[in-house]
């Protein structure tokens, strides 16, 4: 049995997005900027995408930008809102420790360009609260970007909450949904957000298209990509048709079915976390309620992450680990040492994340192969032999 | 894939795992922090100066398992000298080849050899030079291959 | 019968690359950052797209970068040895009048931070020479970017002998190859290119992926898209899987066909260029001799291109025009004008962009309707009734 | 599609288009650097001040040529002080709306009718005011919408 639960890495395209995209490989392949006939069905493919965009985050059509993905849009809102602080001789954004590195790196190059960034501690449960944002405002806050949901440990923020509070003291406020979207209702009028970023590949739609939304009046956008006139002259290259209508489609299959996926796998995730946390010295990474219907993320004292992964791999489970192990980087999740946990235990973590193509028998594989693969390591580990023997002091 | 078939094997099949109560010598080096640790122990045939048996416990990635199984089967049987020698690059080689950001493995895997050596040095009263300082546990020495 | 001669706009996808995108949707859907199986044959895949690039461009596989598209790729291109020079004290910037917005509007946003950008003249041939390259480097020179081959009107450049005049004054030298690359060889060992932009949809393959090549050791990447350490760190984002393999079979195919289809492709373009520059009054804009094998592009005089267009939409013909009337701007074609042609003119063009799916058929076609379009117009235009008139005198 | 079906009919099938050897105003606007011209001709019973006969030449984008088209619809027949009462807006939409970037072909229509009628005025030296200072043949000027 081969069971996917990397859903928060990237998810399968769904039959319906696929079916979406197909036409406009070989049919509907012209440019939208072309007058011509195929340009103009492409142009009007363009525009209906849009629109389903715009129905289901409640705002308007033109509010709406297409990127190459997450990231993209991420990097493009955080520098449209620092180009704005700037002219008004504003230098100051908060945002969390635990953002993504598409936040935190743009955030590093505006720091280099002399912008002050305050980075909210994260609370054991994972969700910070409003009332650290209102805190940490000042008079020269050109931004407060935070994410909707965390992609490691799947806790969701008090968007609307801090929404508020930013329209409230007139701060351009931007969020992260790349998790959220498409898994939980978003309508950026009623939370007040003033941008949004959401990535196709999150909710059964392609990788490699983003959206970038935001309110009209409020930020300016500026370029990370220059060139031709495309989505208002705001985002230059020829538009990936086949993606942005497959993106389109699997947003709009994925908020029609929000409730009953949600019930669903949510149902899958606490059923893993009542019989993984069993284990002993476990501990699940933030708090089980304000947290995404398929994210479980839990920690394994003694033993590491990458190669828990690995013998899951070979007993068909495919998870990720809180660590950036493939990346080519050395350290544990900068998400789970914001939660405080020391680094040997950050080292320990695993993610499973599901979704509505999970069964009930996945999930029942994984409860019975995982407590055997973490005993085999800990029978490895000289760590596990330390915490046993007393050497070392038990931290979960 | 990310891992050769040789590292994937010995990883998905370590040899000479275990703990050993006996030990002559028994080297740990790496740190949890870093998220590797590897415990060496050795047994010596005092006349012959030759390891007789080892065995490992390691906490860490694929690599670092793979290289710890590795290295035992390459010291395994060997006269001390030899063990000493052993280089992080003839652990990589024997292993066809690790990625890039996971050849501090096969370091902590040299320095685990040498470790166990030195501790059964040190017991037995065995004088030796300062090739045999290994690892101080220092994160940024261990990875800055 | 419907013809579409808008291929230098954006192509349809090729059998060959749909299918090898196909299992990569919802089978081969993996992150290649996973460590699991499916993330695992993501990255191969991902690899051997590299590898294909490399190839048929060849350079080595860790030389190629992929992007959202040519638009990226010449962004990054630019701002990357743009931070090179920055750091040398060099700011002098080589180009020309005529090169892609997406390379025009990055020179524009330099220029803003301290560059000095000269744009070469571009002879009435349509093609400049390494001369005007040699004449124009400075000791400060830390970049000269021309493109391969002018996406309007099709004349292509000469590369080698540019990029061995950029080695010897030790000038890093970019060429955008968005309209060259899988129709005209490439080498860039031989050619002396040290960076190159390329578009997949201009060869058949997807829209929204790009690759960047950048010769080893020469000019260190800045990011345009900051986050996650794919592409070695330099282009963060979930890669766009399924678009960069259905790139990588388009380049493949398309290279291993470029002699048959060149000589097919030019056939037809000479056949339409003999019949259409009969109509009176009509010019080729560009030499015909170093020109792209599909590009057409004429100019005639009393009429406004995009009406031209319109008419030759509803005989079935999809064409272009030089002039950016979709993008909502008024002015005439950059590159006709920096040919030298008067404003009323240049208003007046038609590109036809041909590939090898174009038929003898379809080339008879639009030499059967094109003149009587032409003709038609004329005769609701008062700036023809001036012409023929004698109140305004024929340029052209 | 990027312009409306009445956009299109009015571009595929223009009205009244043509030359008007006995005109008795014509106007023309617009100029080639930009993109646009439009000639109008105006026939007029000088009784009743009315518009009798109506024709275009234009040279432009397909909205040019439909807002030529409609606007000679929308003056063929009617007394002048009417002809001059037409707003672009009115143009646009009679024709279902057009893009925003074209909207300045239904503002040189406008003006071409103005044109001509200023030239019957003038021909015939009736007196009239400055609402009748149409286009000066400035790129900027026409295209500032
Ligand atoms: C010469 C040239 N450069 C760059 C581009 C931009 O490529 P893309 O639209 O894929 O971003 C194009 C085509 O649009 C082009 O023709
Ligand atoms: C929270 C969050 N933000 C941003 C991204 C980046 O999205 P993409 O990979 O589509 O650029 C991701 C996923 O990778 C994410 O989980």
């Amino acid at each position: 049995m081969r069971v996917y639960a990397d859903n928060a890495a990237t998810t399968a395209v769904s039959e319906t997005s696929l079916a979406a995209m197909l036409p406009c490989f070989r049919e509907y392949y012209g440019n939208p900027s072309s007058l011509h006939t195929v340009g103009q069905e492409a142009a009007e493919r363009l525009s209906l995408a849009r629109q389903t965009f715009a129905r289901y985050l409640h705002c308007n059509p033109a509010e709406i930008t297409f990127t190459s993905g997450g990231s993209e849009a991420d990097n493009q809102a955080l520098l449209s809102a620092a180009a704005l602080g700037e002219r008004k001789g504003k230098k100051h954004i908060i945002s969390t420790q635990f953002e993504h590195h598409a936040i935190l790196h743009t955030l590093n190059k505006l720091r280099k360009n002399g912008f002050e960034v305050t980075l909210l501690d994260i609370p054991k449960s994972g969700v910070i609260t409003a009332q650290q944002v209102k805190d940490a405002i000042r008079p020269d806050t050109c931004l407060v970007t935070i994410m909707f949901a965390n992609n490691e440990i799947g806790t969701i923020q008090p968007i609307p909450e801090i929404g508020k509070i930013c329209r409230e003291a007139g701060v351009p406020f931007h969020t992260d949904a790349v998790q959220a979207a498409g898994h939980l209702p978003i309508d950026v009028q009623a939370m007040d957000i003033g941008m949004l970023s959401l990535s196709a590949h999150k909710f059964h739609g392609p990788k490699g298209v983003g959206v970038l939304y935001v309110r009209k009046g409020s930020v300016p956008l500026v370029n990370v990509i220059e060139g031709g006139a495309q989505e208002r002259g705001k985002r230059a290259g020829t538009e990936n048709i086949p993606g942005i209508v497959g993106a389109a489609a699997a947003f709009k299959e994925a908020c029609e079915h929000m409730a009953e996926n949600a019930e669903k796998v949510s149902r899958l995730r606490d059923k893993l976390i009542a019989e993984l946390t069993k284990i002993p010295h476990s501990i699940l990474n933030g708090e089980q309620e304000r947290r995404l219907p398929g994210n479980v993320n839990l920690c394994f004292e003694g033993i590491e992450g990458e190669s828990l992964l690995l013998l899951l791999d070979q007993q068909g489970v495919e998870a990720s680990s809180g660590s950036a192990c493939t990346s080519g980087s050395l350290d544990p999740s900068h998400v789970l040492l914001a939660l405080g946990l020391p680094h040997e235990v950050a080292h320990g973590s695993l993610r499973l994340s599901l979704c509505e193509y999970n069964t009930e028998e996945e999930i029942d594989h994984i409860i019975a192969v995982l407590p055997g693969i973490i005993s085999y390591l800990r029978e490895m580990s000289p760590v596990w032999d330390e915490l046993e023997n007393g050497q070392r002091e038990h931290v979960i | 894939m990310l891992y050769s078939e040789k590292v994937m094997d010995h990883f998905q099949n370590p040899r000479n795992v275990g703990k050993m109560d006996d030990a002559d010598g028994v080297g740990e080096v790496g740190n949890a922090k870093c998220g590797d640790i590897m415990r060496m122990y050795i047994k010596v045939d005092h006349d012959t100066q030759t390891i007789t048996d080892v065995k490992f416990n390691t906490f860490g990635c694929g690599s670092a398992i793979a290289t710890s199984s590795m290295a035992t089967e390459m010291i395994k049987g060997k006269p001390i000298s030899e063990a000493l020698s052993l280089s992080n690059q003839a652990v990589v080689e024997a292993l066809d080849g690790l990625p890039a950001h996971k050849i501090h493995c096969s370091v902590l895997a040299e320095q685990a050899v040498k470790a166990a050596v030195k501790d059964y040095y040190d017991k037995n009263n065995i004088s030796y030079g300062k090739e045999l300082q290994v690892c101080d546990h220092d994160c940024a020495h261990c990875a800055g291959e």
